[in-house]
């Protein structure tokens, strides 16, 4: 019985490490055709200097920044979700504990490259080391990053031991030497006997439990890079956490989008990572949510009520003002995620003759807020008239909910994809949701005009580069290792025998 | 210990911006391209400007209208946000009160440049140029602290520069000093923006010093901060209108 | 990388915890200590050169550091009484001007068929200058030889005048009737001095200025800032200062007082107040009766009205609220305060004022000036000085020439004492007599661009082309300079000899120009080129310029001023400090104060309220003639000071804004200042702009035709159109809409090429029938979104 | 305004978020303990060597 499985497992999950056909080809030279603009511009960058961004002063951090934060947020769920899994012996981690590691590692990457990006002088990268003042907000970031980052490193390679063993023992002949020798050295003749086994297990428990606050550590301190100028807006308490929750909330999304991402990649996975860990974690998820949106009303309620003058004209160019679009953008794609994610839990799934309910009727709703919300944004002087520009915002409204009720039965039949599309609105979601943090207050500085900020070319391309590394190291990393842990299948499917007989 | 400190009376001070242009022949700040001035990267470490800084609807109509004007070089603050963040101390105060930017270590993060509530740092987005022969004009004064530039030198691209005082100006005047063999007066040198000020709205002296104009000036019932609400202890003080 | 070794130091010495020690000190501070290896190097050889700024009329002295044979630092001279060692920021940025990349870098001649320029040398151009003025000199007729100057201080203008005489041409002109010509009538219809007044704001307690932007852009705006932070807070009691003005500049916005008026109504309000100080009792009695002429009606030849009851009947505050827009009470305070808290001065525009080319510019400024008189403040502590100057040796007697002598004494060809009868130059008239067929056959540029600083000025391309021979001396190729024939450049302030009278504070004094660098290029000093080009014209020309160099001239022009030669090179500037007011009546009154350089009215030391030397003039015209010269009054009306309603170009409906072109401290007077870009830097800080100029607009003129900041707008007048961005300026008149000066050139140089707009181009380009001013604030705008 | 930094202990403090260096060396030795601590464990695994023959029912041996 096991033996057939796990022969079963091995085709499936091992045979496709050795085939390097067209598709995979083809998905690499996309991606390197998406990342190259990026680095040719950033190359530029580097010899013209940063003014080939559109930062200014008082605005003196921009995209770059946003995406850092981002990133780290990101890459937080991976590894701290796997571990808070593992610790809670939650059975049906098994299958994605190997991509939310990896992301986790992949996700600091990006962004420690984000860091160097921005920085005026990354030939000067070096002195923090040489230095380093521990007062420095800064300081504390890189201390932070890099331990996290080698801490996930690690975690990730704790988990991936017993694979790569099992990748030197089953390695067809036809398996280039390089990459045979390549998993020997990585295995460190791991045997799997009993004595290693448990070891294992106890450094895993080990670093699953440290591996938490300091990914916690990570994302506060990344507030504190705020929090501790004087800058309006970012004095708020609440920072901290937020940022945290946004970080869980956006990794989750990731991690949705990636799994997914590597089912359709490998289609054998279907039998590994199944509905019931979409169903799972999407409860999770929606909590997440829920927190989100309880920070996000506490940072703009504190702002307009408490007393600080400076503060208010970045809160009102959020509300009201040139960050309008974004800051209530952000706040759509999040009820809309919630709802797709809760909304199909609460109808029935024989279909309807209710005209709200139908999928066209949403469809079409959907088209027309976008329309509605576009012009709304575009703040066109034609409707600049108060009544009308109501009277728009009421009839947004209406499209909006009508849209809703519209998609929700045609999701009900549709877990997966209603998750995907969840996961791709947070994500977007929150990436404004950074922007929204950054720009009004470097936007809105005291001592200065206000001013604006239009990403240029430049950054945008890094930007999207940037993603596109983030993809290109994903689908490089699975093709020499297994896109799911195998061992802890094995595992899972051993327990659920052993209290199946 | 002397704490060199500036004073500036609003009410003398005639928004002529002869300070600006002062401190850009004295310290090499560059002229930046048309574009690059528009989209707000000027550098002019003593910039004058209207009050309010933020256009607001409800500034009164005409005739019932007052406009004001302020100038302002850094405040080298006793307790400056920059120092306290910069992670390579490329930014500090020297034991005169001196805030300090050390171009050869700054790593170009403006994080510095973030924290000043008073938005007196200013980066160089690009190589900083002097067309043709403008170049002829530079100072060529050097003061460099154990080997890294500071004060007028000519920055590189990707640092943060700020008002230092004219600090080489107090090196240059101790200089003498030593040369002529006596001791270093605090009245032996001021700033560009002081020596030329139209209004003669600058004051600049040693704070320790109770007989100074400046210590005398700081008790003015007139004298007040910039922005003291912001924590950093500013210490170029200013005199109101009226 | 060297690290900075003051933080091992700290830990050493904190680690080991030496309480107390230095930096333990230190570390309590909070500061690192950066004196141990701090090292300055500065240039291998440096001196100071003393000299004087020319990038305005104000003439600050200036001391030049100079490292390694470069100019790069101005300081203000401390020893110079204008500036007291500060400096504004043209002086500041002067170096700019130097060390200019478009600087032109030797003569140059341009053939008018192609428009090729070709280089020449210096010999040739003296060459052709000076055969050019033989021919017409042979022709008999030298006064076709023109020469039009700016700002031309010091020696200088008397040195050209002496020039031109000797050819034979009385065709001079000064810009002065773009600028401070009117404030000068003004003081010479009244006072009998033809010069701008100079005002003791040091010991005055109240001041009221009519539109004069003392902090900006005056005819001496450094000494005037000295003058009024002083009065501020440079001594115990506080004087206040009033502004009338219908914008809110910063002269205003740092005033106690900013009364808004209706644009070319200010001779209204200063007769308003006349008319309270009068009613009240409060006009200084001894002034009026004893040394003043026509306060009272008198009876010579026919009864007069005097300036009394002239005031009594027709502006009394309400009636002068219905013109000025100012509340009758609010008239009613100010003059009891200005007659009541003396010594106190009234102050009226020079440069960049209001006032100039109203169309009623002279009367404004008589009846201001007036104001003085009416409480005593002629030539007293706290009130109105006449300007001394230093005595400088008369040049030898012309040798007498036929030709010279009868060409002198052809009428001048911009109609000043002709067309305009009280004019003495009127700049931008050149152009139409030019066109109107005047012959000229030689015109020089000296320090002058009217193409583009005159009210329609691009009527001057038009008019030199019929001009065979355009001389051109500017150190960039300008609007003018290229429509000129010959261009030879001068150097720049800082490369040549020079200097200037010290005004603005009473007392005589001479600041001296000096080259602190050799020039730069193959430039010649004007002054020297003309003496050369005297010497190979010959004859009486060549006599009557006996000097090897310039700088002989002036060092035989400032013998007498009581410092030696090598002295004044050292200061750079020699006064003699301290004005001595003169006697009311005293001998010393006659001579320099009052009524010493009348032309027809006696000179019996009698301040005019009715002023003798207009009557001399315009006394005998009926009521047409008047109406020609744009008079509305008749008889004694026209000679006393009356409020004339301004006769705009374009009707209200229509053109509902009034332009006003703006001098700014930043750019300044000067063609050439455009074009230094520290200046255009910072040109639009008032509204927060850069590199470019703006129209100013009242916040709810503008939401009432749709526009909002930025906004591109179309400005037409009847004689054009420009298009620039909106600014909204809510301390601004209504109907009031301001462009600054000097932006919009089409030339100079890549900085000011191309930038912003020239206001002056839809401005009306006639003049001021009486006096030949430039008429800059009669013109009616539409303003509209582009 | 300021820390009480006449005592040593603050003076210490003051040092050591103060000083350029320190700051990179205290990252650099977390950073450093972390890495050996990894090297630890994975050595203290791959070095565990088990008597007992019958083993972890996976990897299979086939």
């Amino acid at each position: 019985m096991q033996q057939t499985l796990t022969l079963h497992d091995r085709d499936e999950l091992l045979t496709p490490l050795y085939q390097f056909d067209r598709k995979f080809w083809t998905t690499i030279a996309a991606l390197v055709l998406v990342i190259a603009p990026g680095i040719l511009l950033y190359i530029r960058q580097l010899v013209l200097g940063l003014g080939v961004t559109d930062l200014n002063r008082p605005v003196f951090w921009g995209a770059y920044l946003v995406n850092f934060i981002f990133l780290i947020g990101v890459s937080m769920a991976g590894t701290v979700i796997s571990a808070t899994l593992l610790l809670l012996k939650v059975n049906w981690r098994r299958p994605i504990t190997r991509i939310a590691e990896s992301l986790t590692v992949f996700g600091l990457m990006t962004a420690g490259l984000q860091i160097i990006m921005d920085m005026g002088r990354p030939d000067r990268l070096v002195f923090t080391l040489l230095y380093g003042r521990l007062q420095a907000p800064l300081m504390w970031d890189i201390a932070s990053l890099t331990l996290y980052l080698l801490t996930a490193i690690f975690a990730l390679y704790l988990q991936l031991l017993p694979d790569i063993a099992l990748l030197r023992d089953t390695a067809p002949a036809t398996a280039p030497e390089w990459r045979k020798k390549l998993y020997t050295i990585l295995s460190l003749n791991w045997r799997g006997n009993k004595e290693q086994w448990t070891r294992l297990e106890k450094a895993m428990l080990v670093v699953s439990i440290f591996i938490i606050p300091i990914g916690i550590s990570l994302h506060t301190v990344t507030s504190w890079l705020f929090s501790t100028t004087v800058q309006p807006g970012w004095k708020s308490t609440i920072l901290g956490p937020y940022f945290v929750v946004g970080a869980i909330y956006s990794g989750i999304g990731l991690l949705f989008i990636a799994t997914t991402f590597a089912r359709y990649y490998n289609k054998h996975l279907k039998e590994y990572i199944t509905e019931k860990f979409y169903e799972n974690l999407g409860w999770f998820f929606i909590v997440m949510s829920g927190v989100w949106f309880y920070f996000t009303l506490n940072e703009t309620l504190v702002a307009t009520t408490e007393q600080e003058t400076l503060e208010f004209p970045v809160v009102a160019a959020k509300l009201f003002g040139e960050f309008a679009p974004a800051f209530w953008g952000m706040n759509l794609l999040m009820i809309a995620a919630t709802w797709i994610l809760v909304a199909p839990k609460f109808v029935s799934d024989k279909p309807s003759r209710n005209l709200f309910l139908q999928t066209t009727t949403g469809l079409a709703a959907t088209a027309i807020s976008v329309v509605i919300f576009a012009l709304l944004s575009l703040r066109l002087p034609a409707l600049s008239d108060p009544n009308l520009q109501t009277g728009l915002l009421l009839a947004f409204f209406l499209f909006f909910l009508l849209a809703l009720l519209g998609v929700t039965k045609w999701l009900k039949t549709r877990l997966i994809t209603a998750t995907v599309i969840a996961s791709a609105f947070v994500l977007f979601g929150m990436w404004l949701e950074r922007w929204n943090v950054l720009m009004p207050t470097l936007t809105h500085a005291r001592l200065a005009p206000y001013t604006t900020y239009h990403p240029t070319v430049t950054e945008i391309a890094v930007t999207i580069s940037t993603f596109g590394i983030l993809t290109l190291m994903f689908v490089v990393f699975y093709k020499f290792f297994p896109s799911v842990s195998v061992w802890e299948v094995e595992e899972g499917r051993a327990l659920e025998q052993g209290s199946g007989d | 210990m002397t704490d060199w400190c500036m004073v500036i009376d609003l009410e003398k001070c005639v928004a002529c911006q002869g300070c600006s242009i002062a401190c850009r022949m004295e310290n090499n700040t560059p002229v930046v391209s048309p574009e690059e001035a528009k989209n707000g990267r000027a550098i002019r470490w003593n910039d004058v400007f209207p009050l309010p800084v933020h256009i607001a609807p409800d500034q009164g109509e005409y005739p019932n209208v007052k406009t004001h004007y302020s100038t302002r070089p850094c405040m080298h603050c006793k307790n400056a946000p920059c120092v306290k963040v910069c992670p390579v101390q490329a930014t500090y105060i020297d034991e005169e009160g001196i805030v300090r930017q050390n171009y050869d270590r700054c790593i170009g993060c403006r994080f510095c440049t973030m924290a000043c509530p008073y938005g007196v740092r200013y980066f160089n987005w690009f190589e900083p140029q002097w067309e043709e022969t403008l170049a002829e004009y530079r100072n060529p004064d050097q003061l460099s602290v154990n080997g890294s530039l500071e004060g007028p030198a000519v920055r590189p691209v990707g640092v943060v520069e700020k008002c230092t005082y004219c600090v080489h100006r107090l090196e240059k005047a101790k200089a003498r000093a030593k040369a002529e063999g006596r001791d270093f007066r605090a009245d032996e040198y001021v700033p560009a923006c002081v020596q030329t000020c139209t209004g003669k709205a600058r004051f600049f002296g040693d704070l320790d010093d109770p007989n100074s104009t400046v210590s005398q000036l700081s008790k003015s019932l007139r004298a007040t901060h910039l922005l003291e609400d912001s924590g950093a202890h500013p210490k170029t003080l200013y005199l109101a209108e009226g | 990388m060297p690290k900075q070794p003051l933080s091992r130091r700290d830990f050493l010495k904190v680690g080991g915890v030496a309480a107390g020690s230095a930096a333990t000190l230190a570390a309590m501070k909070n500061f690192i200590s950066a004196r141990a290896g701090s090292q300055i190097q500065t240039a291998a050889e440096e001196n100071v050169v003393a000299s004087t700024c020319h990038l305005c009329s104000a003439g600050c002295g200036i001391l030049v550091r100079v490292a390694d044979g470069k100019a790069v630092k101005l300081e203000g001279n401390p020893m110079h009484p204008v500036n007291q060692g500060a400096l504004c920021p043209k002086g500041q940025a002067a170096p700019e001007l130097l060390y200019n990349p478009d600087r032109l870098t030797s003569p140059m001649r341009r053939d008018r068929a192609t428009g090729q320029l070709t280089q020449i040398q210096w010999a040739d151009a003296i060459q052709l200058v000076a055969e050019k003025l033989n021919t017409l000199r042979d022709a008999g007729h030298p006064e076709q030889a023109v020469l039009m100057h700016g700002d031309t201080r010091g020696q200088m203008r008397s040195f050209l005048t002496r020039f031109m005489e000797a050819v034979g041409s009385p065709n001079v002109v000064s810009h002065e009737s773009l600028n401070v010509a009117a404030a000068k009538l003004g003081m010479y219809l009244t006072q009998g001095i033809y010069g701008l007044p100079a005002y003791d704001l040091e010991n005055a307690n109240y001041v009221i200025s009519f539109g004069a932007n003392l902090l900006e852009a005056g005819p001496n705006p450094q000494r005037t800032i000295s003058g009024y932070t002083f009065l501020r807070r440079g001594r115990a009691t506080r004087g206040k200062v009033v502004v009338i003005d219908p914008r809110q500049s910063i002269t205003a916005s740092k005033a106690d007082e900013w009364i808004p008026i209706k644009p070319g109504t200010d001779a209204a309000l200063a007769l308003g107040m006349a008319n309270v100080i009068i009613t009240s009792g409060l006009v200084d009695a001894d002034f009026v009766k004893n040394y003043c002429f026509g306060f009272d009606n008198f009876a010579s030849s026919g009864d007069h009205k005097g300036f009394r009851d002239f005031v009594l009947e027709n502006y009394d505050p309400i009636r002068v609220e219905q013109i000025t827009g100012i509340p009758a009470t609010t008239i009613a305070r100010l003059a009891g305060e200005f007659a009541g808290n003396g010594p106190a001065v009234a102050i009226m525009p020079g440069k960049g004022g209001l006032l100039n080319g109203g169309f009623s510019g002279v009367y404004t400024a008589m009846a201001v000036h007036m104001l003085n008189a009416l409480v005593g403040s002629i030539e007293s502590t706290g009130g109105v000085m006449t300007q001394r100057y230093m005595p400088c040796v008369d040049y030898p007697k012309l040798p007498s020439d036929s030709v010279a002598k009868k060409g002198f004494a052809t009428t001048r060809l911009d109609g000043a004492g002709s067309k305009f009868p009280l004019g003495r130059n009127s700049y931008q008239s050149v152009a139409d007599a030019i066109l109107e067929g005047d012959k000229v056959e030689a015109l020089f540029l000296y320090d002058a661009n009217p193409a583009f600083e005159t009210p329609g000025g691009k009527r001057f391309a038009d008019a030199f082309k019929k001009v065979p021979f355009v001389v051109s001396f500017s150190s960039f190729m300008d609007e003018s300079a290229e429509l000129a024939d010959l261009i030879l450049p001068e150097p720049t302030f800082l490369e040549r000899w020079g200097d200037d009278h010290i005004e603005g504070l009473g007392y005589p004094g001479i600041s001296l120009y000096q080259p602190v660098i050799e020039p730069l290029y193959d430039t010649l000093n004007t002054g020297d080129f003309f003496l050369k080009v005297a010497e190979s014209m010959g004859g009486t020309v060549a006599k009557a310029f006996a000097w090897k160099s310039y700088e002989e001239v002036l060092q035989f022009r400032l013998k007498d001023i009581g410092a030696d030669w090598e002295l004044l090179k050292e200061l750079g500037v020699w006064f003699n400090p301290g004005y001595r007011f003169a006697k009311r009546g005293s001998q010393h009154w006659i001579e320099n104060v009052v009524g010493a350089e009348r032309l027809n009215a006696p000179r019996d030391g009698y301040f005019d309220l009715y002023s003798r030397e207009l009557n001399c003039f315009i006394g005998e015209m009926k009521k047409d003639e008047l109406a020609q010269l744009g008079i509305s009054q008749t008889g004694d009306g026209a000679i006393l000071p009356h409020y004339e309603a301004t006769v705009f170009q374009g009707d209200e409906a229509q053109y509902p804004f009034m332009l006003n072109i703006i001098t700014l401290m930043s750019l300044g007077p000067r063609s050439d200042a455009a074009n230094m870009p520290s200046l255009q830097e910072i040109s639009g800080m008032t509204v927060r702009e850069t590199w470019d100029s703006w129209l100013e607009m009242n916040p709810e003129s503008a939401r009432r035709l749709g526009l909002v900041e930025n906004d591109r707008v179309k400005i037409e007048s009847p004689f054009g159109a420009i298009s620039t961005k909106v600014k909204l300026v809510a301390g601004l008149h209504p109907d009031v809409v301001n462009v600054p000066f000097n932006q919009g050139h089409t030339a100079v140089g890549r900085y000011a090429k191309g930038r912003g707009v020239n206001g002056l181009e839809i401005l009306n380009p006639a003049s001021e029938p009486l006096t030949g001013l430039a008429a800059f604030t009669n013109t009616r705008v539409k303003v509209s979104k582009a | 305004m300021n820390f009480p930094l006449e005592q040593p202990i603050f003076q210490f403090f003051y040092w050591l978020v103060n000083t350029p260096g320190v700051g990179a060396g205290v990252v650099g030795l977390l950073v450093g303990a972390a890495i050996t601590t990894f090297a630890l464990t994975l050595r203290w695994i791959a070095s565990a060597k088990d008597v007992e023959q019958e083993a972890y029912p996976y990897p299979p041996k086939l």
